[in-house]
Parts: C-alpha cells; structure tokens; sequence
C-alpha cells in the first residue's frame, strides 16, 4: 500500500490562485477529508491529483510515482480513480456500459480483438461483466444495469459513478461529493457503502464533502482549506472545533450540530439538524 | 512589388465578400450551434429577388426586397423544418439544412435556368485608383457593407437580450426555455438574420467584376467555411479575419502560382485550407473564437 | 438462452434472414441498372459504417470521408494496375492489391491524427473538408499515379483464379453471372464482414471507449482511456472502412473519376450516417441504402412522379422534381424519424406485445453539463 | 378552499410518464399557496424533479408528457404552456444541477435570467440583492461561468432565478454542493423573499434545513403523494426522521439501505 | 430459382420481320437512344440546349417517317454531373438503348469508358478533349480543344495581335477540358517562339482578380480563356476596367449568350474571340438557320446557343449512321458503329463536314473564330470561317489523354 503526499501544490488560473502551497498526505487504507467553502480548491486539487489539470508548482506522489505531470490515463494505470461533483457519465449509455469502462484499464480488448471476437476477449468480458455485476450491487445500482443513464435520477446516477470509480479496483479513491443530492437516509447508505469499501477492498480514499455530519463519521483526517490555502488540518474533532474553520466554512449553528451529532456518538446526524 | 501590392488588395476585396457570407454561417452557429449548409440556397433566394425586381422598382427597393425575401424565407425554413425537428441534435439538424438546401437550390436553379441576372448595382464596373492599384467600387462596398454589419453584429450579441438569448438558446435549450426564452422566436430570428445577410452577401457576390447571378452563384459559399472557422465558428469579428485571410491567401496563391509550381499547378484553391489547418493547430477554436471549457 | 432474450431477438433475426435472402435473390432477377446501384449503395454502406464508427460513435465530425474513399480506390489502381504509357503503376496481385489500399488509407488516416487529436467537433469537420481539397488537388495533379482528371481503369479483381470482370460469364441458375453479379456477392459478403467486426468493436472495450470519448471527454481519461491514442486509433479505422469502401466503389466503378470524390461525397456520407440513425452500425447501413438508392431510382423512375410538366414547358422537369423529392425526404426522414431510419425500426418493435428496453438515443455532443 | 388565495399554484391529479415506458408520476396532487413556502421530500427517483417539470413546462425536452391532471395558477391553466409562458407567468425554476450557461460570462448569466422579467419593475434593485447575497458572482463577473466551481455555480444558478423576480419560485435542491455556510445563508434568502411575498415550492434532500422553512411539506414516494401536512408535524414524524433526516436507530433503517454485500477483492 | 428470371433471356438479339438484323435498343417498331444528360448539376444550360436540340431532331425525323420503318425513342436520364449517377444510369442505358448520342461531360463518360467499349454502344460525348479519342465507339463530334486553340493562336498571328516571343496569358480549368486546351496553347507556344504564363483555376472561382493581376504584371499579350462563360466575363471586365486591351480568346466553352444582358457585355464587345469548331446559331447557313427557327418554334423564350446546333448536328451524325446501317439491314451495335466509321464524309449541313474513318483523330479540324455581338442570334457573330491553319495539320493530338 503506498500513500498519497502532497506537498506545496500550487494552481493559478489567469488571475486567480486556486490553490496556494497546499500539502497533505493520505495515510494507506485512510480516508482523508478535504473541506472548505466554496470555491476553495477542493475540486482544483482533485484535478490535478486525477491529471485533468496541470499544477503550476508543487508536486504529487503516489507510491513511487511522481503524478504532477503526468497524464489523465496514465494515472489511472497507477489505481487512481475519481468520481465527479458533477455527474460525469455517459448519459445515452446503459449502466452497466458505464461501469464497465472502469475496467478499462484492468481489460485489454483492442479494435482486432473486440471486432473479430477473439476468445480472449469474450472471456475477458464475461469475467469482467460478472464483476461489474457485483461492484452493481454493492452500490446498490444493480436494478439500473440495463437503463440508460440519462434516464435516471440524480441520485441514482451519482452512484453510478461511485460504482463506475469502484470498478476501476483503485488503490486510491478520490470521491467528490458523493452523497450531493442525497436525503439523510440515503446518506447514511452511502456512507456504509464507502466504509464497505474500504474495509473489503483495503483502499485510500481522499473525500470532499460539504455534509459535515458525513465527514465527522468517515473521516479520519481533514484538511480545511479556503481561498486555495490551508487553514487547518487534524482530525475531524480538532478540526472542527477551530474557530477559523468555523467562521470560514461551519458557521456557528452548523457548528454546534456537528459537534452534537458528533458528541452523541452515534452513527447519526448526517444532516445539520438545529433544533 | 506592384504585383504584390495589386494582389493584397484584390484578396482583402474578395475576402470581404468571404467576410459576409462567413457572418451568416455564424450568426446561425451562435444562436442555434447548427452548421447551416442550407446558407448557399438563401444566398439564391436573396439574389434572385434582386435581380428579378431591380428593373421594375429601382436598386434600393430591390435589395431590401431581397433581404425582406430571403429573411422570410429563413424564417419560413425555421419555422417549417427546424422547428419540428424533435432531434435536439445539432448535427442532425445540419443534416437536415442538406436536405433543404437540395430543395431550395433546385427550386432556384430551375427558376434562373440558364440566365445570367444581373443585379443593376450603382457601382457597376468602376475602379477606384488608390495609389496606382485599381480597386473595383463594388469591392469597397462589400469591404464597408462587411465592417459595418459585423461590428453591428458584435455589439448585438454582446450587448442586447437578443444576443444573449441567442447564445443562451445555443449552450442549452432546456434551461434557456426556463429564462423565459422564447426558443423558437430566438432561432426564428436567427433564420432571418442569416436569409437578410445572405441576401446582402448574394448581391456582392453577383456584382462586378462577376457577370451576375447563376445557378453556379452558390458554390462559392463553401469558400466561406474555411474563413468561418478559421476566425472562430463562434466569432463575428472572426468571420471578417477569417474572410480577408482566406481572400488573401487564395489571391497571393494564385498570383504567385507561377512561382509554385512545384506544388502543382491551381495551389490557389488548395492554400487557403493549408493555411486554415495551421492557424487550427495552433488554436484549436480558431483565432478569435472561444475554446471549448474543460472543467470537472 | 433464455426465453426473454429469444423473444427479443426474433422479430430481428427474422428480418436479418430475410434481408439476407432477398439479397442474394436479388442479383438473380435485377436488371443491371438496379444491381449497378445495389453495388454502390453496399459499398456506400461500408463506408457509412467506417464514417459511423468516427462521427456518430466517437462524436468526432469528419467532413473528409471522400477523400480515404479516393485513397483506398485509387490506392487499390495503382497498386493493381500493370504500369503503361505514362501510368505508374505495381501490377501486385488484385488480393494483395485490396490489402494494401486498405492499410494505406488507414496509414492517411494516422498521418492526419495529429490535427483529429486536437480539434473537436464542428472544427474537426471543417478542418477535415481541407482534406478533399487536398485530395482533388493531388488527383489532377498526380497523373502519373492518378491518371489526372481522366482518371484509370480499375483492374478486376481475381480471387484465387476467379475473375470479378464481365469475362469469363458464368452461368449460374441458367442466369449469366457478369461483373455485376459477381460483384455483387462479393459486395455482400465484405459488407456482412464489415458490419459484424464494427458491431464487435462497438460493443466491446473500444466500443465504451468512444462512446465516453463522445460524451464526456475528461471522464474517458480519467477513467484510464488514453484520449488522443484512442482517437487516432478510430480516425485510423474508420478511414481503413472508407479505404475499403472506396475499393468496392472502385470495382463497381471500373474507372476511377477525380469528379466522383468532392465535398458532396463527404456530405452523403454524413447524411447517410444520420438518417440511418447515429451510432449504430445497422442504421448505417440503412441510411446508405437510403442516400445511394432514392436518386437513381427517382431519376429512373422519375417520370411517374407528380409535379412534373411537359418538356420544353416551364414547368418541373422529372430530373428536378426527382432532386426536389429526394431533399425533401432527406428533410422528412430527419424530422418524423429522430432516431434515423433505425429509430423507426425500433418503434414498430416497441409496439404492444414486444420486450420493454428502452432503446439509448445515439447523440453526439457531449452534453455540456459540467 | 382553491378561492381564497389569489395566485395559489394548485397541482391535481398530476400523472407523468416519460415515453411510454415509464410513468414517473401518479396522481400527485398539491398545492402551493400565495406566500408560503411547500417542501417536497422524497427518496432519489421519487419523481421531484420530474413534479418541477411538469410545473415548468419543460417535460417535452426529456420525451416526457403530462398524462393526467392539471396544473393552476390563480385558477389560470399553466399545464399545456411553453416554459416561457410560464415564466411570463411569474413561475420561474432552478433546475437541478445547476445547469448555468458555461459559454456565457456570470455577468450575462445574469442578464439571462432577467430576461423572463423584462416588463416587471424593480430590475436593478434584484440585481443589487443578488450581488450583496453572493458577492463572489460579482467578483467573478466577467469570468465564464463554466469555470465556476460547484458551489459557485449553485449560487449563480439561484441568483439567476432571483433576476426574474418570480411570483413562485420552484427551487430542486438549491443547497446542492454548497458549503454549510453558504447553505444557511440560501435558507434565510429563501425565507426573506418568501416574506416578500415570493410563493416557493422547494425540493431539498436536506430535510432539515427544508422543513424548517416551509409550512406545509408533502413527501413524495415513488411518484405518489404518501405524507402531507404541516411541516412541523412531519419533522417530528418518525418515519420521515429516520427517511429523511438520517435520524435514529440505525438498525431500522429501510431494506434498501441496509449494509451494502461484501465485496470480494478482484483477484484480477 | 433464377429459372423464371427475365434475366435468362435478355440480352441477345434478332432479326426483324423486314431481315433486319437487331440487337439491344432496337425493336420492329422502335429505336431506343439514350440522353444521358445534366438537368440539375453544374452543366444543366449545356445539358439542357443539346438535349431540347436532340428532341427536335428526332420528332423531326419521326415525322418523316422514322428510320428504317422505326420511330426513334430518345431515353432521357439525367445525371446531374455526378459520376456515380452517370454510371448507374449509363447501367440502365447500356443494356436498354442503341446508341446514346448524347453524353454530357467528358468526367462523366471517362466513368464509363471500359463498358461502352465492351458493351459496344455508340457513344457521342457532347465535350470536346483529346481524352475522348482513341475508342471506336465514341464519337467526339467535333474539334477537339487543343486543334480549337491552335487554330485561335494562328488566327492572333494572323492579325499580327500576337507575334513571335510574346507572352500569352492562359486562364484554364482543372480537368481535361483545359487540359486539352492548354496542351494545344504549348504546342503553338513551342512552334512560334511564345511563352504561356498558365493560370489553373477552378470552376467554383468566380473572381478573377488575382489572375488579371498576374497577367497584367506578367504583361502577356494576349489571354486565352479555357474556362466557363462567367470566369470570361469576370476577367474581360476587370481587364477591359483597368485598361488591359490585350485580345481575349475562349475556348468553345467560354462564352454565353445571356452575357450580352448583364453588365460585362461592354467589355465583352472589345476584343473578345472564341474558337469554336461548330457553327454558331447565329451563322448564315441554311441549315443552321432552319433550325434555329424550328427550335424557337419549339421552345419559345429557351436560349439559343451554340450547343442546340452541337445537340442537333450530334443527333444528325447518329441518324445518318442510322441509316446507313439499315441499308446493310444490321442494326446490331456492331452494325451501327460499322455504319458509323466508314462514313469519310458527313456533312449534316450546319458548318464544318466530318470524317469519322479514324477513331484517333477529331473529324474536322476546322475552326470557327467567332465574336459577340449584341444584335446576332445566338449572340456571336463569325469573324473568321471555319478554317484549319497550317500549324494544326502538323499537330497531332494525344490519344485518350490529355
Ligand atoms: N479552469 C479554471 N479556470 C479559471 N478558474 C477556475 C478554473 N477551475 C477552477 N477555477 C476557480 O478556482 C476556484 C476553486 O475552484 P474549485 O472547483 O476547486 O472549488 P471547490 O473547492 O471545489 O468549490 P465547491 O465546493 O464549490 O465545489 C474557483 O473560484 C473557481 O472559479
Ligand atoms: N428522461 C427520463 N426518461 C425516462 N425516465 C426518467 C427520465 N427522467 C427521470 N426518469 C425516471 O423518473 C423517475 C423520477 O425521476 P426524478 O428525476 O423526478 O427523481 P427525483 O425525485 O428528482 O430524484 P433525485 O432525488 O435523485 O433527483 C425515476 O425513476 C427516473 O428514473
Ligand atoms: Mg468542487
Ligand atoms: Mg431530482
């Protein structure tokens, strides 16, 4: 297992720092929040740890690999995979298309072998169908399999892409907002599915999540940042007591309902409940 | 040198011809997304109402005849295919203009048969000296006409709610009908604004130094792609940059085609792509267009 | 197999067989006007499919089509042909000749990958219309090697001692088997081919690929797609489909005309592949048959057609009536049948009593939702 | 009981299918009084957002078509108008996913969605509030809005809506992505312009948050109406505190969302 | 299963109940002929002239009585200028018709040129280039374009326009037909002592204001024109407006009628000449005359140019083969075509005689050196009667090339 280290990673835009020395590290088989308000560079980083963007300065390394310049499929190839804040899937393709293109990487059917329907191939996609099954229904899309995913609800599709990344076999996930458009139930649900996740395939993920309540029961490190900085890290708890996190990203009452949900234990409070 | 000279301005004199028509392609791109290839046949129906009234009502009757003529009938290719087409999709939808294009330009050909109109323009073949450089008047008329409309054009779209409707009907129909926008008038007027220049094009097209209008007047409006384009599909300053490089380059190709050989002879026709591939290399959304927004 | 999947595909293996049938009763009963045009319209139809895998797959436009169509027919002359007069020419064996004039249109395919790599969409297409250009520029003027504007005669093709041309006749069935039904058959055969490997490769690994490609870029890359390979990769197959396709032509053909592979070819080609339905390789073949078929036939036929005046009046010749017709249908087609010809196909399928599966709508703009 | 409020949005009988196949919709009935806010919950594919379209008119642009019931404004028919109808109507929609118009600057964002308005007074003074609301859409201005990051886009998005100065706004999960922060501050706006008189139907998977603004909530369950009533009386609901709110036993929740299956590691 | 086809059968031939032999096109009663024309293409004026030209000739002859006890059938198809369609229709022609007496664009009957030869159907192209010669089975009815504008080069001598080490302009279209022409330009060139400046262009430019500008610098003495009538008048104007007073000369092609009614006429009437191998409408012959009366009568208000006398005197060419077969009672193709090339001396009365003995070489050589003249029928007035210079006899054209 190899971490993720980020170090004096630096993103500008014309005009705009969007990330600003920022530095990290994901501890192996960790989840590891990154929070902030809007607009901070949450998404930025995941670009450039996924290839999508280019950083300006600074570096990423993932095991042995030096990420920083290489490209989108190449890091892939490493075991890194991603799912989108904006739903990114191939709307006029069925489900189970969509997932399958995570096993890109891990098939190697070409334009010869798909279109004469070598025996590799066919063997290789029955194997790799049976699995996508399985990734299917530990997400909970197996009912969709056949639809086309332009025809689903958002919510269904933004698992879809959970399952899409899960597919990939990743060592390292890096999930941004996975549970946006998600009732509290539904939530929780989610969250079980990424612990699941974790514990049964032994992955790294890296989360970005505005629902404080998720992030205080998944995580076990966070990274604030705001306007491109970093501005805090530790655990959740330290984190989230930081009166700077706190008036730039909590607030006051959402604050409290974190630290009450958080402080009752349980495996509640997903939502910023205020009484 | 004189040669030299003589060529640049015989090429920024049919590159602002290029200019109008490209404008055309991209007034229809910028509110609808769709290529309109159906743009040669208004380029038809524009000369021909010219042409045919001009005797009976004076130039200037006949030209705004023309543009009202080939607005309507823009409008009426809106309002009677493009609009019933239930494929969003905006190259289906050039597909469809092929079709119409077919029809038109039959119905058109058919009508102008094997005449030759004339347009009864006041410039007839007049040159103007500059400098020594003969410079027919019509040219300097199209060059105006071209620079005039498209800085009309630019201000339109950047400024009025028309230009933003257009390009916010563009990018995403369904959250442009929930603006209020009224979708189908938007692309109605686009049409139209497309037929009207088309007609303008259409008249500088058939004037000295060509004999007039012909059932082969349309072909030249492919001419017009590569400077669309090169300017930027999406540019309406880029479709006069795109017209006058194209002018340029086929006119310096050509005279200088003597000196080309080894290229084979007629590189004219072929340069002005050449130099459209390059500028495209170099930037892939054409000069002054806007690229393509890559973020996740 | 289970009784569900049985029963969704019967109505289509059904129509399959029957459409196999039909075409290889054809050529026993059709006069040559009919089978001329049957032959063009199937080697159209492998060009579609090629074009298919490109624009309607992989959402990347190409206006240039025509110009691998010239490369492969004119690719297969050269490389056939006999060397005489001021022709140049390698005299390979026809066989060896086919193989390679594909292979070279896949090798013009790749030298303009760099340029499909980089431009997208509309872009793309109008950039590839440079290639028609340069393509009709070097036929006129390649005359060693293309004849120039007269063009060449096509060399037969013989297979293994069996001659495609019109001698030796065979007598099959009590019918004679000239050029045109030997081609005839051999069209059909390569045409099945094509389609069965474009099938394979849409439905397989490649086949998502490009479909992601078509739709959300980024996401094809990120999820371990190599974007620019994979688009020179299809650039590079869809202009081998045209290489060969522009073989069949050739054959069907017997001489090859610089005229035939203009701006209006490429154009065909795009209507084909959208009035058939984008994104599928039986729409494809529908749609060429449309394009290919519907011309020559209202010409031929022409004169039934309504509209038409007496000659020498004013009125609409057959000729421009039968032009008229055919824009209008092209028009018609797109408008009342959304998801081509294909789509239509799957509407009388969907009709009460048939297996509910949402059929996916082919797009080829990637929906711009981030 | 329709007679008292002058412009209550009353939706009945509502039934929706998309295609032929699936109907996503099923006798929906509810109403949006003059001035107060409505929440709809519901699962993921409940069919919210499907009850927007119907509402906005912009079902055609996904092949889908109202069945069945109707839909009024005042006792005026708004099933059956373009969707710029109803905008001129005063009915104006925050679609879900943001959808802002990448190509267009914020600035002309904006701009765009004043366009629905143009004729009702008080343009400027929309604009003033946007700004002060979301300051960041005025720093970016003249920045393509596809270039926003998520939540930027969200606000653009509601401001947008706010630029029509709609009589009902009809909102599908206007805190989508936003920071807690950020997600307060679109509640108090969302109560402030219904205080103006603004009617608002709101969509919000942060229960919460959404049954704290609205007075009456109806939960929508597989494109029927199952619960409705004051949203008080709902929040306090067991069923909707463990659905909705992601509250209480953890051992009862749904089927559905019981502990995911093993996965097994891919051996490769 | 084919045993029912109609396909088993057809094909062969016969003979008629009056001993005439027949084959494909020909029945007791009928003579098929095939148009394969363009109505709806590029070349849809030309096409639209020879066909109208041809209609007339047949009615003309099936009114007096048909040939050999048959009326002719003329078979119009139109191809629109695309080769695939030509080549389908020329699919449903070959096997349907005797001979097709009208085949628009050399392009066109390039497409086709292994079938006729095999299939053996008489073939009259209506164009003009040396890639035409060398089949026994078409039939170039005319001059072709390079003997047309060697003739033209003599004729500028000839009125000392142009003299020996000039410079001479070439505007040509891509293709054969300018491929042609520009062959016969450096043919005369070489044997005078003069320099072509060649300008290639195509038939989509319209402008021709970088090739004046060329010319001009390049100070030619003359322009020869090889292209469509606008790209003549487009650079008649701009060269006339400029003051550029060099001679014009175009190719039989270059020039229409409808050009006096625009605003180029002007320029058009200042030194312009085409070279034209057929007489013009306008001419002063009586056959020529007749003919332009009977084709006004017909087609009232349709242009009258110099295609309607190729048209007819095409369809002239293949009724006298006709007949000339018939009276060796074989209508068979090979029969006709045997007719056909051993007549030495045809002479359809409207200009020029032909002799069709040789499938090598273009059965005249004589040109006509014709000018525009607003008040003529037809628009062109004869300068200079049909004449083949001394030069063009010591020419040979290139066989089945260009
Ligand atoms: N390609 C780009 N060009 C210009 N600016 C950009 C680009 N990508 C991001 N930005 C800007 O960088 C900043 C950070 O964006 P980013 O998407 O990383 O934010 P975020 O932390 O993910 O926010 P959110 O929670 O709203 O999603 C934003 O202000 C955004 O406008
Ligand atoms: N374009 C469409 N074609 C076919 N079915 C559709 C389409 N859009 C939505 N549906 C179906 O309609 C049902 C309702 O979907 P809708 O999007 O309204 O759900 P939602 O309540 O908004 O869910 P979410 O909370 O995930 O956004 C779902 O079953 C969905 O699959
Ligand atoms: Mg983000
Ligand atoms: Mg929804």
């Amino acid at each position: 297992m190899s971490a993720l280290e980020v170090t004096d990673l630096t993103v500008r835009f014309a005009g705009l720092t969007a990330l600003d020395a920022v530095g990290f590290t994901v501890r192996p088989g960790s989840i590891h929040a990154v929070i902030g308000p809007n607009g901070a560079g949450k998404s930025t980083c995941f670009n450039v740890l996924s290839g999508v963007y280019r950083a300006t300065s600074g570096s990423v390394r993932f095991g042995g690999a030096d990420l920083t310049r290489m490209p989108p499929h190449r890091i892939a190839a490493l075991g890194v995979a991603r799912t989108f804040q904006n739903i990114a899937l191939s709307r006029f393709q069925s489900v189970e298309d969509n997932v399958m293109l995570g096993r890109h990487r891990l098939t190697r059917a070409g334009f010869v072998g798909a279109g004469l329907r070598l025996p590799f191939a066919r063997r290789e996609d029955t194997r790799h169908r049976a699995r996508v099954r399985d990734i299917a229904r530990f997400v909970g899309v197996s009912e969709y399999l056949d639809a086309p995913v332009g025809m689903l609800s958002y919510g269904v599709q933004k698992r879809v892409e959970l399952a899409r990344a899960l597919a990939m076999e990743p060592k390292l996930l890096l999930l941004d907002e996975p549970v946006a458009g998600m009732n509290g139930g539904e939530r929780r649900a989610m969250a079980e599915v990424i612990v699941a996740a974790r514990a049964d395939l032994d992955i790294s993920i890296l989360l970005v999540e505005h629902d404080m309540g998720m992030v205080m029961r998944l995580a076990d490190e966070v990274t604030v940042l705001d306007f491109g900085r970093r501005i805090a890290a530790g655990t959740p708890t330290e984190v989230q007591r930081d009166p700077e996190v706190i008036r730039a990203y909590l607030g006051v009452q959402a604050a409290d309902a974190a630290d009450a949900a958080d402080s009752a234990g349980a495996a509640a409070g997903s939502e910023s409940e205020t009484a | 040198m004189t040669t030299f000279i003589e060529l640049l301005v015989n090429g920024v004199s049919v590159g602002s011809v290029y200019a109008l028509i490209a404008l055309g392609f991209v007034i229809i791109f910028k509110a609808t997304e769709v290529v309109n290839f159906a743009h040669a046949s208004l380029l038809l129906v524009g000369g021909y109402v010219i042409a045919i009234l001009h005797e009976d009502i004076g130039f200037w009757p006949a030209v705004l005849a023309g543009v009202a003529g080939a607005a309507a009938v823009g409008a009426a290719v809106e309002f009677l295919v493009l609009r019933r087409s239930r494929a969003g999709d905006h190259q289906v939808l050039a597909i469809v203009t092929i079709g119409v294009d077919i029809v038109l330009t039959t119905e058109l050909t058919r009508r102008i048969g094997t005449d030759v109109l004339a347009m009864g323009d006041p410039w007839q073949n007049r040159i103007v000296n500059i400098g020594g450089i003969g410079i027919a008047q019509t040219r300097i008329a199209a060059l105006v006409t071209a620079a005039t409309l498209i800085a009309c054009f630019l201000m339109a779209f950047r400024y009025t709610s028309w230009g933003i409707s257009m390009r916010a009907a563009a990018e995403d129909r369904e959250t442009a009908a929930l603006m209020g926008i009224r979708l189908s008038r938007v692309s109605m007027g686009a049409w139209a604004v497309a037929g009207a220049l088309a007609a303008v094009a259409a008249l500088f097209l058939t004037v000295f130094p060509t004999p007039g209008l012909d059932r082969s007047t349309s072909f030249v409006a492919l001419k017009a792609f590569p400077a669309a384009i090169l300017g930027g599909l999406d540019s309406t300053s880029g479709a006069l940059a795109g017209g006058l490089i194209i002018g340029l380059t086929e006119s310096l190709a050509t005279g200088y085609q003597n000196d080309l050989t080894f290229l084979g002879r007629g590189i004219g026709e072929v340069a002005p792509f050449l130099v459209m591939i390059v500028i495209l290399l170099i930037r892939p959304a054409g000069l002054f267009g806007t690229r393509e927004l890559a973020r996740v | 197999m289970s009784s569900r999947v049985s029963a969704a595909l019967r109505p289509r293996v059904l129509a399959a067989a029957l459409g196999l049938v039909v075409m290889v009763v054809v050529p026993f009963y059709a006069e040559p006007f009919l089978l001329q045009a049957g032959l063009f319209a199937m080697a159209a139809a492998v060009g579609a499919i090629g074009l298919n895998l490109l624009t309607g797959s992989t959402g990347q436009l190409s206006m240039g089509h025509a110009f691998f169509l010239a490369v492969g027919a004119y690719g297969y002359v050269y490389f056939a042909a006999e060397p005489h007069d001021e022709l140049a020419g390698l005299g390979l064996p026809t066989p060896v000749a086919v193989v390679l004039a594909v292979l070279l249109a896949g090798l013009a395919g790749g030298l303009f990958s760099p340029i499909a790599g980089r431009l997208r969409g509309t872009y793309l297409g109008i950039a590839s219309l440079a290639l028609i250009f340069i393509g009709q520029h070097v036929l006129h003027n390649a005359e060693a090697v293309t004849g120039g504007a007269n063009g060449r005669d096509v060399p037969s093709l013989e297979l293994l001692g069996f001659s495609f041309a019109d001698a030796p006749e065979l007598v099959v069935l009590q019918v004679p088997f000239r050029a045109l039904e030997k081609l005839w058959f051999l069209s059909l055969i390569v045409l099945l081919a094509a389609a069965w490997v474009a099938r394979g490769v849409l439905r397989g690994r490649p086949g998502r690929a490009m479909a992601t490609i078509r739709d959300h870029e980024i996401a094809a890359g990120v999820m371990g797609v190599p974007v620019a390979r994979y688009r020179a990769g299809v650039f590079v197959l869809s202009s081998m489909y045209a290489g060969l396709a522009g073989v069949l032509l050739a054959m069907a053909f017997r001489r090859t005309v610089p005229e035939y592979f203009g701006i209006i070819l490429s154009l065909e080609y795009l209507a084909m592949i959208v009035i058939g339905g984008l994104g599928s390789v039986a729409g494809a073949m529908a749609g060429a048959a449309f394009v290919s078929l519907l011309p020559p036939l209202f010409t031929r036929y022409g004169d039934g057609l309504p509209l038409i005046a007496a000659p020498g009046t004013e009125g609409v010749s057959p000729a421009e009536a039968s032009r008229i017709l055919y824009g209008a249908a092209v028009v018609a087609v797109v408008l009342f049948f959304p998801g081509g010809l294909l789509g239509l196909w799957a509407r009388i399928r969907a009709l009460p009593g048939a297996r509910r599966r949402p059929h996916p709508v082919p797009r080829m703009k990637a929906e711009e939702q981030t | 009981m329709a007679t008292k409020a002058g412009a209550t949005l009353a939706v009945s009988g509502l039934t929706v299918s998309y295609g032929k196949a699936v109907r996503a919709l099923r006798e929906v009935s509810l109403e949006v009084p003059e001035g107060t806010v409505t929440a709809v919950l519901g699962a993921n594919g409940a069919g919210k957002t499907t009850l927007l379209r119907a509402l906005s008119g912009t079902l055609s642009f996904h092949r889908g078509a109202i069945e069945a019931g109707t839909i009024t404004l005042g006792g005026r028919t708004l099933s059956g108008l373009r969707p710029a109808g109803v905008v001129a109507a005063g009915v104006v929609q925050v679609p879900e996913g943001r959808r802002v118009f990448g190509r267009l600057t914020v600035e002309e964002n904006l701009r765009a969605g004043a366009l629905g308005a143009r004729g009702r007074p008080g343009g400027d003074a929309a604009r003033d509030r946007v700004m002060e609301l979301f300051p960041v859409l005025g720093e970016r201005a003249r920045q393509r809005a596809g270039l926003l990051s998520g939540g930027e886009q969200q606000m653009l998005a509601m401001g947008r809506a706010l630029m029509a100065r709609p009589s009902v706004l009809l909102l599908d999960e206007p805190t989508l992505g936003l920071a807690p922060l950020m997600a307060e501050r679109i509640g108090e706006t969302v109560a402030e312009i219904n205080r103006q008189g603004t009617a608002v139907l709101l969509i919000e998977q942060n229960a919460a948050l959404a049954l704290r603004l609205a007075t009456t909530a109806h939960v929508l369950e597989v494109g029927e109406v199952t619960l409705s009533g004051p949203a008080d009386e709902l929040a306090a609901s067991d069923e909707v505190r463990r659905r909705y709110l992601g509250v209480g036993d953890a051992d009862a929740v749904e089927p559905e969302f019981r502990r995911p299956p093993t996965l097994e590691r891919w051996a490769g | 299963a084919g045993c029912g086809s109609g396909k088993a059968t057809g094909g062969s031939g016969g003979t008629g109940a009056d001993g005439v032999k027949h084959g494909p096109g020909v029945t007791d009663k009928t003579i098929k002929l095939g148009l394969a024309t363009d109505q709806t293409g590029a070349y849809a004026p030309l096409g639209k002239s020879i066909t109208q030209a041809q209609q007339l000739h047949f009615e003309e002859v099936n009114q007096a009585g048909g040939v050999c006890g048959r009326t002719i059938e003329p078979v119009v198809r139109d191809h629109g200028y695309d080769p695939q369609k030509a080549v389908s229709i020329y699919s449903e022609l070959g096997s349907d018709v005797l001979a097709i007496p009208h085949f628009l664009g050399s392009a066109m009957v390039t497409a086709v040129k292994q079938r006729i030869e095999s299939d053996k159907v008489f073939v009259i192209p209506s164009a003009w280039s040396t890639s035409l010669l060398g089949s026994r089975y078409i039939q170039v009815a005319g001059n072709t374009y390079d003997v047309d504008v060697i003739n033209g080069i003599e004729f500028l001598m000839a009125k000392k326009l142009v003299k020996k080490g000039d410079k001479l302009g070439h505007v040509y279209f891509e293709g054969d037909y300018g491929g042609s022409a520009l062959r016969g330009a450096k043919f005369a060139a070489d044997k005078h002592g003069l320099t072509i400046v060649e300008q290639k262009i195509k038939p989509t430019d319209n402008d021709m204001g970088s090739q004046v500008a060329a010319l001009n610098s390049a100070k030619v003495s003359a322009i020869l024109m090889s292209a469509g009538p606008k790209q003549s008048a487009s650079l008649a104007g701009l060269a006339r407006s400029r003051g550029m007073k060099q001679p014009i000369l175009a190719s039989n092609s270059g020039f229409a009628p409808q050009l006096l009614s625009t605003p180029a006429a002007p320029a058009l009437l200042q030194g312009f000449f085409m070279v034209s191998s057929g007489a013009p409408i306008g001419a002063d012959l009586p056959g020529v005359a007749k003919l332009a009366a009977a084709y006004g009568k017909k087609y009232p208000g349709q242009p009258l140019d110099n295609a309607v006398v190729h048209g007819y005197d095409a369809a002239g060419v293949v009724v006298a083969a006709l007949k000339k077969a018939c009276a060796s009672k074989d209508l068979t193709r090979e029969g006709l075509i045997n007719a056909h090339r051993s007549t030495t001396t045809y002479d359809g009365g409207l200009g020029t005689p032909m002799d069709f003995s040789s499938s090598d070489k273009p059965p005249t050589r004589k040109t006509y050196i014709l000018q525009p003249n607003k008040d003529a029928t037809g628009g062109l007035v004869i300068v200079a009667p049909a004449a083949e210079s001394e030069l063009a006899k010591t020419y040979t054209p290139p066989v089945g090339s260009y």
